[in-house]
């Protein structure tokens, strides 16, 4: 690989790389808000047992 | 003309309100000179008249930003705002008025300090007065309407330079060019293109800041 | 005069009035009570037209100008002096013999003395007396008055008590108080914020 | 759809781009970085102009939902903006062999606005959420699409002022026929890109949101 080749390659990994950071921090919101729902959802359980 | 006589009304406030309390205008003109004084001993010997007038803009830069800090404390203290923006007057005669008072407050600012940078530095033509004179109406304008978002923010001061900067880079790169270019006029007319558009823009959308 | 469906006001997340319905015709007086942050000074700054709802709506058929809005703070400048501050609103709410409105306000209200003093020199009752003068200035339609009795000494109490019984029935009026005793028996409409 | 379209238009554009269009007759090799560097570049544009487009649709309706939308669009306008710094600075590096170069007028149109727009998130963070966040940050957003020819312009003129050296590229010849085909792939696949981030992101906003206002109903 000449160095001209390295430099262009690094370019479009940089973007692929960008792309797969965003999707990791995608993931670790969407566990988040998964765990969020779970517990609103435990909240509104609980909440109608107390009416009950 | 009622709209002319609201903002008369407003701008002769600030200005009496700065004449009782003078806390912006002293400020402003200590610094700029300050200013002037460190970047004497921030350039290196030898360097070259292109620099001193480059860090004359970074001072006057500076100092419109002090002073926009001030532009609405003496609203947000006690949410005068909210009864200036209940009043029948247009919202925009409230953002003319401020700036007018800041463009007065720059140019006092400015008397003091291009007389001492010509007896620090180097010469002010006439070009570069102009320059000054169409830079403080943008300086105004932008940063009246910035100041009163950043007054409604939780970081106030902090937030306006931040906001302030990116938007001014034009500013300084046409007055920097009005004072060491050959040809100044394409900088001044590039500067009043900025005034002009900006002006227009933050006159529109002020409202839009102070209301909901 | 004020008609509000389904009204609510969130800041951020916490709502701080929901569902609200309310009709007020002209020259009734609307109550607001209710503890602190029930959302009255809120509804007071929604009807004002200072704050947007978030929820459902609200109709105020009244001008901008129009209206009277005495808030918590007195809204004027404390380094300019009480002439000062009602000749700027003066001239914002295009108020007719100007001078001769300020001074009778003034007199009224035993502010005259003190005309030419910084607002900063004031006390807290002082300020409120100068407040309601600002919002009497331009004789609004629609009164919005927050807490108008805070801060206010026995003299005080007896002018604005004189004030709104000149003014029911003449004017629309909200008053927003955690103190419903005093002006119960004027009350047309009553809203109790919890 | 949308991300599977942007995956491959990326995939046949980088395809293309790595292995049909010649080599540039000047540039060589390295000018490949074109058809990324620069349909990047044009997809931020895109997003700040789509992000102001909805500011203008919120204070002209005054409806709350613009203001998700165009913080959604200055948000993947941001990150296409630090990909475009990105990849342009190793542009400059094989090219002129440094990473950094006041000459090159994107580059230096994109750290302004990338200076411009982080001061708009600080906004966003320091000011309570509601109506009136929702029109200052529109009003700042307007601001910056009109701050992007205004810029434009200052940077030319400050070339010829402060760094009389001017590079070139041999891209603002004529493009050929294939450099032409591999450039608009790759362009669409950047806006698909875009596109499929700027959905995502709305959805993922708008779940929190709703999320909070659940939490508040059921506390």
């Amino acid at each position: 690989m000449t160095s001209a080749e390295r430099y262009v390659t690094a370019a479009y990994l940089v973007v692929l790389a960008v792309v797969l950071a965003y999707v990791v921090i995608y993931a670790f919101k969407l566990s988040r808000l998964e765990r969020e729902v779970g517990e609103l959802a435990e909240l509104a359980r609980r909440k109608k047992e107390e009416v009950a | 003309m009622t709209y002319l006589a609201d903002v008369g009304t407003l701008a002769r406030k600030d200005l009496l309100l700065e004449l009782r309390s003078r806390d912006t205008v002293p400020a402003m003109l200590l610094f700029v000179v300050s200013t002037l004084v460190v970047f004497n001993f921030a350039l290196p010997a030898g360097a070259s008249a292109e620099a001193a007038y480059g860090l004359l803009w970074a001072a006057l830069v500076f100092t419109a930003i002090l002073g926009l800090t001030r532009a609405f404390v003496a609203e947000r203290e006690q949410r005068v705002l909210d009864g200036l923006v209940l009043a029948p007057a247009d919202r925009s005669a409230i953002w003319l008025g401020k700036a007018i008072a800041v463009v007065a407050f720059l140019a006092l600012a400015e008397v003091v300090a291009l007389p001492a940078f010509a007896l620090f530095f180097e010469p002010v033509s006439w070009e570069l007065v102009a320059a000054v004179a169409l830079a403080s109406v943008g300086f105004a304008a932008v940063g009246t309407l910035l100041a009163a978002m950043a007054a409604a923010s939780r970081a106030r001061e902090l937030l306006l330079p931040l906001l302030f900067l990116p938007l001014v880079i034009p500013i300084v790169v046409g007055g920097v060019g009005a004072s060491i270019a050959d040809d100044p006029g394409r900088y001044l007319g590039f500067l009043a293109l900025y005034d002009l558009i900006f002006a227009i823009l933050s006159w529109a959308s002020f409202e839009y800041v102070v209301t909901e | 005069m004020i008609s509000a469906r389904g009204l609510g006001r969130s800041f951020g997340v916490k709502r701080v009035i929901r569902d609200l319905d309310l009709e007020l015709a002209e020259r009734e007086l609307l109550l607001v009570t209710g503890p602190n942050g029930s959302g009255k000074s809120t509804l007071l700054a929604l009807c004002a037209g200072l704050l947007a709802p978030t929820q459902g709506e609200l109709e105020v058929a009244a001008e901008r100008s129009r209206i009277g809005y005495l808030a918590h703070e007195p809204l004027v400048y404390r380094e300019l002096t009480a002439l000062e501050n009602l000749d700027l609103y003066g001239r914002l709410y295009r108020v007719p013999e100007r001078r001769e409105r300020i001074g009778m306000l003034l007199e009224r209200y035993g502010l005259w003395e003190a005309r030419r003093e910084r607002v900063a020199t004031f006390s807290r009752g002082m300020q409120q007396r100068l407040a309601l003068c600002r919002t009497l200035l331009h004789e609004p339609d629609l009164l919005l008055l927050d807490e108008p009795y805070a801060g206010l000494d026995e003299g005080g109490t007896a002018l604005l008590d004189a004030e709104l019984g000149g003014l029911v029935g003449t004017r629309t009026l909200v008053l927003a108080t955690h103190d419903p005793e005093r002006m119960a028996p004027l009350a047309t409409v009553r809203l109790a914020l919890a | 759809m949308l991300a599977a379209a942007a995956a491959g238009l990326l995939l046949l554009g980088i395809s293309l781009a790595f292995y049909w269009v010649p080599n540039a007759p000047v540039e060589g090799f390295r000018q490949r970085i074109f058809y990324i560097h620069v349909p990047v570049a044009l997809t931020a544009y895109a997003c700040f102009f789509w992000a102001a487009w909805k500011a203008l649709r919120l204070l002209w309706t005054r409806d709350q939902r613009y203001d998700l939308e165009s913080y959604t669009a200055v948000h993947m306008g941001v990150i296409f903006g630090v990909l475009t710094l990105v990849t342009g600075s190793i542009w400059a590096r094989t090219s002129w062999g440094v990473w950094w170069t006041w000459s090159e007028r994107q580059l230096v149109l994109f750290l302004v606005l990338f200076l411009f727009y982080s001061a708009y998130f600080m906004l966003r963070y320091s000011v309570d959420p509601g109506p009136r966040r929702a029109s200052m940050s529109a009003v700042y957003a307007l601001f910056g699409v009109v701050l992007i020819p205004v810029s434009f312009l200052a940077i030319r003129l400050a070339e010829g002022l402060i760094h009389p050296v001017v590079f070139t590229h041999d891209v603002g010849d004529k493009l050929s026929t294939s450099q032409l085909v591999t450039f608009g792939v790759c362009f669409a696949g950047t806006l698909a890109l875009a596109g499929a981030l700027y959905v995502n992101e709305l959805t993922g906003k708008r779940l929190d949101e709703r999320l909070s206002e659940l939490r508040e109903a059921l506390s």
